[in-house]
């Protein structure tokens, strides 16, 4: 019981987050609203019994992509001045509603440390890492290569349109 | 397979004419020329060698094509395709000069253009493959839209792009008629086949064997044509340049009458003999409107065009008349059809020639000037209105005798068209060539030694069929009488 | 655990405002918020599906799909700075050209 | 893994090696002529290691690892696939030649985009489904925005990937929903017990599984962006979408609906047959109105996968044999005619700063370069399915199949489309054979290559249209193979 009401918790921030995050006007406010949103989504892959995939959805999700997106919405610094844009990240206003969502969430967390009890379905378990990690070596092993090629192409993609060229820096100069 | 050898000597020719321009721009007429000529022969050697006696046939040819499919290049001549493949040889000699001096850009894609339409109307008179003959009956079209669409006049595109569509679409319905027909096929003897001698023992149902009579009814019609899906034709006649004229009407039309008797009529019969009256129908209508038509144009050419549309509701009329008569005299009026018209379409070619425009309200007297074309043109403007001792004439007679029997009040109608030809024919005389002469007529040239030949071919041939219409007719009978239609 | 079916409405209901997002918003961030949204919901409905049927195929999905997400992700972005660079905007209208 | 697992995946795995050994190349010598005769040579040796696999590949195909299936239709496709990779390689090289900087990480991206294609192709689990689509998206992604000092491929490249990224989360959400209604991921495994009681997730997902295909073969209701890409991207990277992207996608409808055989549900049957009927003659509708060639023939492929899509609506009404042979000459035929196309539009603007794409810079072709405009002539009268072209017979093929299936209603909506076509196919002739502007200069010098390139799938659209047999029997024989 109690980890159903944990689950409506941590889908309404989710929700909430996510809606507050695709009607943002400030690219990095967004930004926060979706970190709250995916450590909701990291507390419901708890609940479902998938600590390894909750620690994923943190660690690469919130951790890594989320990263990624912010640092080139910084190193664009894009519209009106950022100076602008820096005092506006500042205000109290901007802030509070996010950290009410995350201190819900991290609530949510704690009750379910604490609390532990998992009821079942008939066949619905809790998937232990290790068994993750065998079907991904036996069963899946193709697809992990696959997703290796999947990388290697993204890599290839992402090196060749990011980096800059001669003739990028040439016309950098010509316009400065 | 010497009738293979035929086409393909055709497109060979088309592609020598087309590659040779480069070094010779005169090259290409010749070449053209000759291989009409040497395809003329080679039609006459074929009928001099006379028919199997056995099968009825002059010449047949077999090849594998499509095993898998149960597709062959099946070709065979009997006397109906050879008259036609005659027909077809000539005009191709009469386009070839008609267009002598007309035709100044990119002349050796002009005649592989004339070469590969004509090819593909041999294949289409003797192709008793279905796909095969589908196969020919669409290829032909694309040279034929790049006569128009390269060498035609002010309205070239939308002519050339209406006659494309209305006989591609048509032909479509066909295709799709012949698939289901082979389908059926398929379903009651496990075999697939494409071939015309198996699937005229298919069954059919009432319904959907007229379902697949009008697919192919349909198509041939347009080619025809017949109202109401005639409307391509003025234009692509105006429009086309002459050697273009001459070929759609004196060639391409009749491959829909060709169609109908070869393939509509018996493949489909229960369903053509319950539909007669419609058909029939359609042949009188196609003949009062084209003359109606006709009567109301001042264009050279359109006038022209329009009694085609006329003179081809008689082949309908002979053909769906369902005895031996109507079909003698349809088959008779296409061969006499294809001269006299692309006769008339040749002389709206040397007028434009000279005078720069087809509007007979600018012509008028010109008879003082060109006693020669005046001549020529009152001969073929009487031949085509149906004067007896004329080939027209005894088409005509035979296909309202033929429908006499069927249904006389259409006959009485089909017969007012021939006097409404006679008003046409005689106005459009008037109009042009007699009169008082305009001002810009004071230069023009009469026919020289090249237009009058050709114009004598076209003469005998018309009064030899007025005269002695036997020939054609005895060539045409086996294969009517192979029909296995109690006519 | 949670049972499936209000996973299931919770995730369906993630994925349509990141389709929302998809459609309403034009600035191209926005947009791939908006994707990473609808492909985080396809992640939980696999997540809930194995654990419902005690298998860890869902979770080897869930991996995989992370793949996807980065990759996306860091193509985009190349495509998003080259953008920026070239247009001075991200939003994918403006720069349209692309029409009749 | 045994040894003969080895083999049957052996040239996938020699393309992607090839792909490592390119990288590795590029790193120590950057020159853009190794790079394409790397990218060639693990092209061909692929192609060549086929004749390996085929070795091990036994009746119905051959299960590697429970995520692929590798049997004839997919060495079918595996071939086309890597024709076009080989026919895009050698036409991009004098493309990208003269207009970007760093050229060699294109090939890399094409043979990572091929292997996508082949893994598609050949999938048979909803796991190696996402990755290779994947795959191919990520790299065409790249490749589409790969001249990225120009505006109109950015731009294309972004709605692509918004466009295409969409669909992949459709795909998912409808996989995701699927795997919980059934418990399994394998395609064959794929059915719903008639007492389950979740029968709307499984319609939900099959549902949404089919929107995003359809979004990958770019049909309507789902091609919003589709002319807007095809015309954004530089002209062989366009070529490359058309074909060997949808081919791939193709080649997993075949076995997803064989093998899941989820046409039989009235719903899914009765909305795939809308939007085969709606891409027939939107499709054709709107290519009318265009004037730039990309666009039209980006409308144009939008109606031939709604005629391919005839084949695949009456998999249970016709015999397998003919729906499976009809698909795979169709995909033939729409390859070569397809490449040929753009390969054209690519040739003639190898020297300039935009694609050459204006109709009316097509104006007068047959008079400035009679080759060029003989072939693209063949290419719009294949397009618009007239004999003498190998188009005609795929769409006679297709006829058949619907005669066969009885599917009066796709006929008639194909007969409609086809009669549209006629017009933008002839408009586009005739603007070649127009005189020319006065204003309109020759064409520059072209490079060998592309010409020869061009030229060989010219010959071959009319080659195969007068002599169908080769192509036919081959198919046939895999058909046989391949017990569908």
């Amino acid at each position: 019981m109690t980890a159903l009401i944990l689950f409506y918790i941590a889908g309404f921030v989710t929700l909430a987050a996510a809606i507050l995050a695709i009607t943002r006007t400030n690219a990095s406010h967004a930004l926060i609203y979706v970190v709250v949103a995916l450590l909701a989504i990291a507390v419901i892959f708890f609940l479902l019994g998938s600590p390894f995939a909750a620690a994923l959805q943190i660690v690469v999700y919130a951790g890594a992509i989320v990263v990624l997106f912010l640092f080139v919405v910084m190193m664009l610094n894009l519209g009106k001045s950022s100076v602008d844009r820096e005092r506006a990240l500042l205000t109290r206003g901007i802030w509070t509603v996010p950290s009410l969502l995350a201190l819900m969430l991290f609530a949510v967390v704690l009750f379910a440390l604490v609390s532990g009890d998992h009821e079942t379905e008939a066949q619905a378990r809790m998937i232990e890492p290790k068994e993750v990690g065998i079907a991904l070596y036996t069963k899946y092993v193709l697809a992990v290569e696959l997703a290796g090629v999947l990388l290697l192409a993204a890599l290839v993609g992402a090196y060749h349109l990011g980096r800059r060229y001669l003739a990028d820096r040439r016309e950098e100069e010509e316009t400065s | 397979m010497t009738i293979l050898y035929l086409i393909l000597f055709l497109l060979g020719a088309g592609l020598v004419a087309c590659l040779v321009e480069r070094t010779n721009a005169n090259a290409p007429r010749w070449i053209s020329l000759f291989a009409f000529i040497i395809a003329t022969i080679w039609t006459g050697a074929i009928w001099l060698g006379g028919a199997d006696p056995e099968t009825g046939f002059y010449v047949t040819g077999e090849l594998s094509w499509i095993p898998a499919l149960g597709i062959n290049v099946l070709l065979k001549v009997d006397g109906l395709s050879l008259v036609l493949i005659g027909l077809t040889t000539i005009l191709g000699v009469i386009a070839v000069v008609s267009s002598w001096s007309e035709i100044n850009v990119s002349r050796g894609f002009f005649q592989f253009n004339i070469l590969w339409v004509m090819a593909g109307v041999i294949g289409v008179f003797c192709a008793y493959d279905l796909f095969l003959f589908f196969f020919f009956w669409e290829v032909m079209l694309i040279p034929m839209y790049f006569l128009i669409a390269i060498w035609g006049h002010e309205d070239r595109s939308y002519a050339a792009m209406k006659f494309f569509l209305f006989t591609q679409v048509s032909g479509l319905l066909m295709l799709v008629a012949i698939i289901a027909l082979v389908w059926i096929n398929y379903a009651n003897t496990g075999v697939i086949t494409f071939s015309y001698d198996e699937l005229l023992n298919v069954e059919l149902s009432g319904t959907v064997g007229s379902l697949l009579m009008l697919g192919f009814f349909i198509a041939f019609i347009t080619k025809l044509p017949s109202v109401p899906v005639h409307t391509w034709l003025p234009d692509a006649h105006t429009q086309a340049p002459t050697a273009g004229s001459v070929i759609l009407a004196g060639i391409l039309l009749k491959t829909g009458g060709y169609g109908l008797i070869r393939f509509t009529v018996p493949l489909f019969e229960e369903a053509s003999r319950d539909f007669a009256f419609v058909a029939m129908l359609l042949g009188v209508i196609s003949i009062l409107y084209g003359g109606y038509m006709a009567y109301s144009q001042s264009d050279f050419k359109r006038l022209v065009a329009y009694s085609s549309i006329a003179h081809m509701g008689f082949i309908l009329v002979g053909v769906y008349a369902f005895n031996e008569l109507g079909m003698q005299g349809a088959i008779v009026t296409m061969i006499a059809h294809g001269f006299s018209t692309a006769a008339l379409f040749m002389m709206a070619g040397s007028l434009q020639e000279r005078l720069h425009t087809r509007e007979m309200s600018q012509m008028g007297g010109l008879w003082v000037k060109a006693p020669r074309m005046g001549a020529m043109t009152m001969f073929f403007v009487i031949a085509s209105v149906g004067m007896p001792g004329l080939g027209n004439f005894i088409g005509e007679f035979l296909v309202l005798l033929g429908a006499f029997k069927v249904n006389v009040p259409l006959t009485v109608l089909a017969t007012v068209g021939i006097v409404v030809a006679a008003v046409y024919g005689l106005s459009l005389m008037q109009r042009s060539f007699q009169g008082t002469p305009n001002a810009q007529v004071a230069t023009m040239q009469d026919f020289g030694f090249r237009e009058m030949s050709v114009y004598a071919i076209m003469i005998v041939a018309l009064v030899w069929i007025g005269i002695y219409p036997q020939h054609v007719l005895d060539l045409a009978q086996p294969t009517l009488d192979a029909l296995g239609i109690a006519l | 655990m949670p049972p499936t079916e209000h996973v299931l409405v919770l995730a369906l209901m993630l994925f349509c405002i990141g389709a929302i997002g998809v459609l309403v918003r034009r600035n191209i961030i926005f947009i791939l918020i908006s994707l990473e949204f609808m492909m985080n919901a396809c992640a939980m409905v696999f997540i809930a599906a194995g654990a419902k049927w005690g298998q860890p195929d869902g979770q080897v999905m869930f991996m995989l799909i992370l793949a996807i997400a980065a990759s996306e992700v860091a193509v985009a972005l190349g495509i998003v700075i080259q953008m920026a660079r070239r247009f001075r905007t991200l939003d994918v209208d403006a720069v349209s050209e692309l029409r009749e | 893994m045994t040894l003969s697992d080895l083999w049957v995946s052996f040239p996938l795995v020699v393309l992607v090696g090839g792909t490592l050994i390119l990288m590795i190349g590029v790193s120590i010598v950057r020159t853009h002529r190794l790079a394409l005769g790397l990218t060639l040579l693990a092209l061909i040796l692929s192609l060549a290691a086929h004749d390996i696999s085929l070795d091990h590949i036994t009746e119905g195909g051959y299960e590697l690892f429970g995520l692929l299936n590798v049997s004839g239709v997919q060495v079918f496709f595996n071939a086309l696939f890597l024709l076009g990779a080989t026919v895009t390689a050698l036409f991009a090289y004098p493309y990208f030649d003269a207009r970007v900087e760093r050229c060699e990480e294109f090939y890399i991206l094409l043979l990572t985009a091929t292997a996508g294609a082949m893994v598609v192709a050949a999938a048979t689990h909803f796991a190696s489904f996402i990755l290779g689509l994947e795959i191919l998206s990520i790299s065409l992604y790249a490749m589409i925005a790969y001249p990225r000092q120009s505006h109109p491929p950015l731009e294309a490249a972004a709605k692509y990937l918004v466009l295409s990224a969409v669909a992949s989360s459709a795909i998912l959400m409808g996989m995701a929903l699927t795997y919980t209604a059934t418990g399994t991921m394998a395609f064959a495994e794929i059915t719903l017990s008639p007492e389950s009681g979740e029968r709307s997730y499984f319609l939900l997902g099959q549902a949404l599984i089919c929107v995003g295909i359809a979004f990958k073969l770019s049909l309507v209701p789902f091609h919003m962006w589709t002319p807007d890409v095809y015309q954004g991207a530089p002209a062989v990277v366009t070529g490359y979408v058309a074909t060997v992207s949808k081919g791939a996608v193709i080649a997993l409808l075949i076995t997803y609906v064989q093998s899941t055989d989820v046409l039989s549900y009235d719903g899914v049957f009765y909305a795939v047959v809308f939007v085969a009927v709606a891409s027939m003659i939107v499709g054709n509708l709107l290519a009318l109105l265009q004037t730039n060639v990309k666009r039209l023939l980006a409308y144009s492929s939008i109606a031939h996968l709604g005629y391919l899509l005839i084949a695949v609506l009456v998999v249970n009404t016709a015999r397998p044999e003919l729906v499976l042979e009809t698909i795979l000459l169709y995909v033939a035929a729409y390859f070569i005619i397809t490449l040929a196309a753009f390969g054209i539009v690519n040739l003639t603007s190898e020297h300039e700063t935009e694609d050459n794409e204006q109709l009316e810079a097509y104006a007068g072709l047959f008079w400035r370069n009679p080759l060029l405009a003989s072939i693209l002539t063949a290419v719009a009268l294949a397009l618009a399915g007239i004999p003498l072209t190998v188009g005609f017979i795929a769409k006679f093929y297709v006829f058949a199949a619907g005669v066969e299936g009885t599917a009066w209603a796709l006929i008639w909506a194909l007969l409609i489309g086809s009669a549209i076509g006629v017009f933008y196919y002839l408009r586009l002739i005739y603007t070649m054979v127009k005189e020319v502007q006065p204003g309109a200069t020759a064409l520059p010098r072209i490079g060998t290559q592309s010409v020869v390139a061009v030229t060989v799938l010219g010959l071959l659209i009319v080659v195969l249209g007068v002599y169908p047999t080769p192509m036919i029997d081959m198919v046939r024989s895999i058909v046989q193979s391949s017990g569908f």
